[in-house]
């Protein structure tokens, strides 16, 4: 449930440091989601398809991502042309569709699409602990890092334990219903797995403290980056250009 | 196996089962059956156990082969609704089981969730609570019971569901000798068919009437009733202790 | 209950960016290192909570339980909850790396707010207690709604009326996020009162 | 004890300790001292074995008694900052103690935070991982590690810090019976002065040279090097087995 199907692999993408594939991601990503014209969301979806389709992900994974993501959109597009609003309009039986609100939509479904497509090329290719690392060499806050960091590590401890209640319940015929004491038994057992929590980062404080922590983070050195790296950065600079270019000389004339 | 006229409470028929990311096979080709014996099974770590009991409650979903119970094949989720009201499985950690505030919700979660008035399940829970030695222990704090007290309770929470037949899953570690006594009283007082996975050869001489053994894969009967003696050459022979295994 | 990346426009994601860093900042200020291993276990579990599916009505919702957390660290909530958004981003794609500045506001704002207000009530009575626990599920979740809605009204005003349908779908979500932090919280009074009471001398 | 010109390496002196909701003391009168050996500590679940080890690392505080660190008597935090320096202790379950994202940098933070540059701390982290047979390891992601490969990074995170005395707690359990063989042939290569609890004598057997045992809330030293051989007369004797502790 919990992984990162498109971390591993030997693409350009995947050997590239994590802190220029943030800064990149960050930069298209910011492009796209700031224009508002169709033509350019659809150059943007072609150019961050391709980066992804360079990065080789594992289809099966990709296409239960890209549905999940298109449920939202899917939601929008039932909605957003019956209640959009505005003058144009066109009639099919009795439902009155905007035109307003079919342009909203597909503008919002190729954006959503190619920032997610962005995302998967260049932040999927990271495993979390890289991305972390990168942040924090970006300037982030080292307490937010660090928390990002241990979070990752215990989520999985945290989920299991979760699981091994869950299933004990189920042994003793539990079975979800819309009732008080379902809701009451999925507190208890996140309550329980609270309390677990809880008490493992008092263990896990006395282990830090063990070895010498004494309030104060010093991080491990990393590598520097390559000239490939400089490259990659400056190629995704100019992608970000070209595309505000684009999306500002097709800005729809008011 | 003797052939009777009723059909076994539980059978399995060439049961195999792997996990996703292992090549070959943990369990291959398991045939059982169970009427009223009161049954051992040991086995080194990691040769399967306890995913051969997570296989019979239906966690884990069988490779190949079939599951009976009382001769009806169990095939769907409810199906295997119906095995969990009617087995009751004790788990390695006692602190993965009990998940309530305090023993008596924990132990009354059971009954009311098989259908029983919020009276009946208090009433159900007493009394189990009562026949296992802890009176006075219904508004305890579950998370704070020591060990032992956890691994009663949870017996408790089981047989307040009046199971036909008990898993446990290596039930006597991590107690001490005491609990570990008194849970064997308690196993033979209540007269219950169960399935015991232990290391502990004593524990299962005492709660036990047949012994089974995974061995490459697959579930053996073992023969019975040796009596033998082994020389320890390792200096502190004289402490009560155990061997790797 | 995320906003999607591509929707909203650039004073609205600036603002919640902004908005967000200062309410990081301040919960880390407030945040002592003895306490980040805690608040690290704290973030993995409300994350783990959106795994959680509890039926409502004929489908099923994830929990947030973001109130749940605002009454546990108070602002330490605030850099908490933007941890586990950024693990949910990259997990499920949940919202998205733009958008995480409204999000996390949205959801943190409230979160903490509730978290404050309410927690003075957790000393009281039981009945208070209860009261405290319903109010920190129901009311942060009822204002991480709103702010949604804000957000997107304020993005294209043609917005107003899926908004309307979203925060309208959510009133029993709310209800169930009441009832289950309010049970929560009972369980944790009962079984370990500490985590009621974390940090609340650095907080005040 | 022989008396030595040398001050022990750490010394108890009539340690006490009760929980603070606990009416009677958990331990009492608490006198031991090691220079040289290599110890091994046993006692029933509850004893208070791991509360010692809490007590010596300075995470509990002693009710009464003092400890001594090569003659020194430590009182304060800052004392006890020393012996954490210098001691190492393993904890009973690996996850509690691997907080790091990757095995590298989960090894590194101890001779971080004890002064080492981030260069020195890795050229030591690496060099302990290789000595531990762990080489490769220190990319890979500590939470998706075998429970064993845990348990040999955890005490990579201690030896990197090259502590004078290491404490291990149940250091065996749950443990593969070959990961616990590959333990006990990295125990008796480093050399180290090391106590280790644990309830499986075999283990102790194979690495400690005394044994001390917490008996009645005290601290009291076994007899060493029997030969002895016990009568089963139980059923089963014949399969691999281990007696109730
Ligand atoms: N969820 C899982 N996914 C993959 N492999 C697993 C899983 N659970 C257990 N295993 C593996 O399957 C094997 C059998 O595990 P199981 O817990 O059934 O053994 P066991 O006989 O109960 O051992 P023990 O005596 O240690 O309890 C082990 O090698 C274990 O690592
Ligand atoms: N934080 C605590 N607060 C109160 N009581 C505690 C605490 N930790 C342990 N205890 C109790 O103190 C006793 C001794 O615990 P300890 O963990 O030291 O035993 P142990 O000898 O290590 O046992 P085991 O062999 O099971 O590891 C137990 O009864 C336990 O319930
Ligand atoms: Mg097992
Ligand atoms: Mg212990």
């Amino acid at each position: 449930m919990i992984d990162e199907p498109f971390a591993t692999g030997s693409t350009l993408f995947h050997k590239r440091d994590a802190r220029v594939k943030i800064v990149g991601a960050a930069s298209i990503s910011l492009v796209l989601a700031l224009n508002s014209s169709i033509p350019a969301a659809v150059a943007g979806c072609l150019v961050t398809g391709s980066l992804l389709i360079l990065s080789r992900p594992e289809p099966l994974s990709l296409c239960r991502r890209i549905a999940t993501i298109n449920v939202f959109t899917l939601f929008l597009w039932l909605t957003l042309p019956l209640t959009y609003g505005g003058e144009e309009m066109m009639q099919i039986s009795f439902l009155k569709l905007h035109l307003d609100g079919i342009h909203m939509a597909s503008l919002i479904t190729l954006k959503t699409n190619g920032i997610f497509f962005c995302f998967l090329a260049l932040l999927a290719t990271s495993t979390t602990v890289s991305l972390g690392h990168g942040l924090e060499r970006l300037g982030l806050p080292r307490k937010l890092c660090f928390l990002l960091l241990f979070s990752y590590r215990q989520l999985f401890v945290i989920h299991q334990e979760y699981q091994r209640l869950r299933r004990a319940a189920r042994l003793r015929g539990f079975i979800p219903a819309n009732s008080l004491h379902t809701y009451r038994t999925y507190s208890h057992l996140f309550g329980m797995t609270l309390v677990k929590s809880w008490n493992r980062g008092e263990r896990v404080h006395q282990a830090m403290v063990l070895r010498g922590f004494s309030g104060k983070f010093i991080p491990l050195d990393q590598p520097q980056l390559a000239k490939e790296d400089y490259l990659f950065l400056i190629t995704m600079l100019l992608l970000s250009l070209l595309l505000t270019g684009l999306s500002l000389s097709l800005l729809p004339l008011s | 196996m003797i052939m009777r006229s009723q059909p076994p409470l539980l059978e399995l028929r060439d049961i195999s089962y792997s996990y996703p990311d292992h090549d070959s096979p943990l369990l291959e080709g398991i045939n059982f059956s169970i009427h009223k014996e009161r049954i051992g099974l040991i086995g080194p770590n990691g040769s399967g156990k306890t995913t051969l009991f997570q296989i019979i409650m239906g966690l884990l979903k069988a490779d190949t082969g079939e599951i009976l119970l009382e001769g009806k094949k169990m095939e769907t989720e409810k199906d295997f609704q119906q095995i969990r009201r009617r087995l009751g499985l004790l788990f390695q950690n006692s602190d993965d089981q009990l998940f309530s505030p305090t023993v008596l919700e924990d132990v009354a979660f059971g009954p009311l969730n098989i259908g029983a008035t919020p009276a009946e399940a208090r009433n159900t829970s007493i009394s189990t609570l009562k026949q296992l030695g802890l009176e006075g222990f219904e508004e305890r704090i579950t998370h704070k019971l020591s060990g032992g007290e956890k691994k009663i309770v949870a017996l408790a929470t089981i047989l307040a569901m009046h199971p036909q037949l008990l898993l446990l899953d290596e039930p006597s570690n991590n107690l001490d000798p005491e609990t570990r006594e008194r849970l064997i009283t308690i196993l033979r007082g209540l007269n219950q068919v169960h399935i015991i996975i232990s290391h502990d050869l004593d524990f299962l001489a005492s709660t036990c009437t047949q012994l089974y053994a995974i061995e490459k894969k697959t579930l053996v009967r073992c023969e019975e009733k040796q009596v033998h003696s082994h020389e320890h050459i390792h200096p502190y022979g004289n402490q009560p202790h155990q061997h790797g295994t | 209950m995320h906003i999607s990346e591509g929707i909203l426009t650039a004073p609205v994601l600036t603002c919640g960016a902004v908005l967000t860093t200062v309410g990081t900042a301040v919960g880390l200020k407030k945040l002592d290192y003895d306490r980040i291993m805690t608040v690290s276990l704290l973030s993995a579990a409300f994350f783990v909570a959106s795994l959680i599916h509890v039926p409502v009505g004929p489908a099923s919702v994830h929990l947030l339980l973001g109130g749940l957390l605002g009454l546990i660290l108070g602002w330490g909530a605030f850099p908490a909850i933007v941890v586990a958004l950024a693990l949910q981003t990259i997990f499920f794609q949940y919202g998205g790396m733009i958008v995480l500045g409204v999000n996390a506001l949205c959801i943190a704002g409230p979160a903490v707010l509730c978290g404050l207000l309410l927690r003075p009530w957790l000393t009281g009575s039981r009945k208070q207690q209860l009261t405290a626990g319903f109010l920190a599920g129901f009311c942060s979740m009822l204002f991480s709604a709103l702010l949604m809605a804000v957000a997107l009204f304020l993005s294209d005003h043609g917005f107003l009326k899926v908004a309307t349908i979203v925060l309208a779908s959510h009133l029993p979500v709310m209800l169930i996020e009441g009832l289950i932090t309010m049970f929560v919280v009972t369980f944790l009074a009962r079984v370990q009162p500490e985590i009621l009471s974390l940090n609340r001398s650095s907080a005040q």
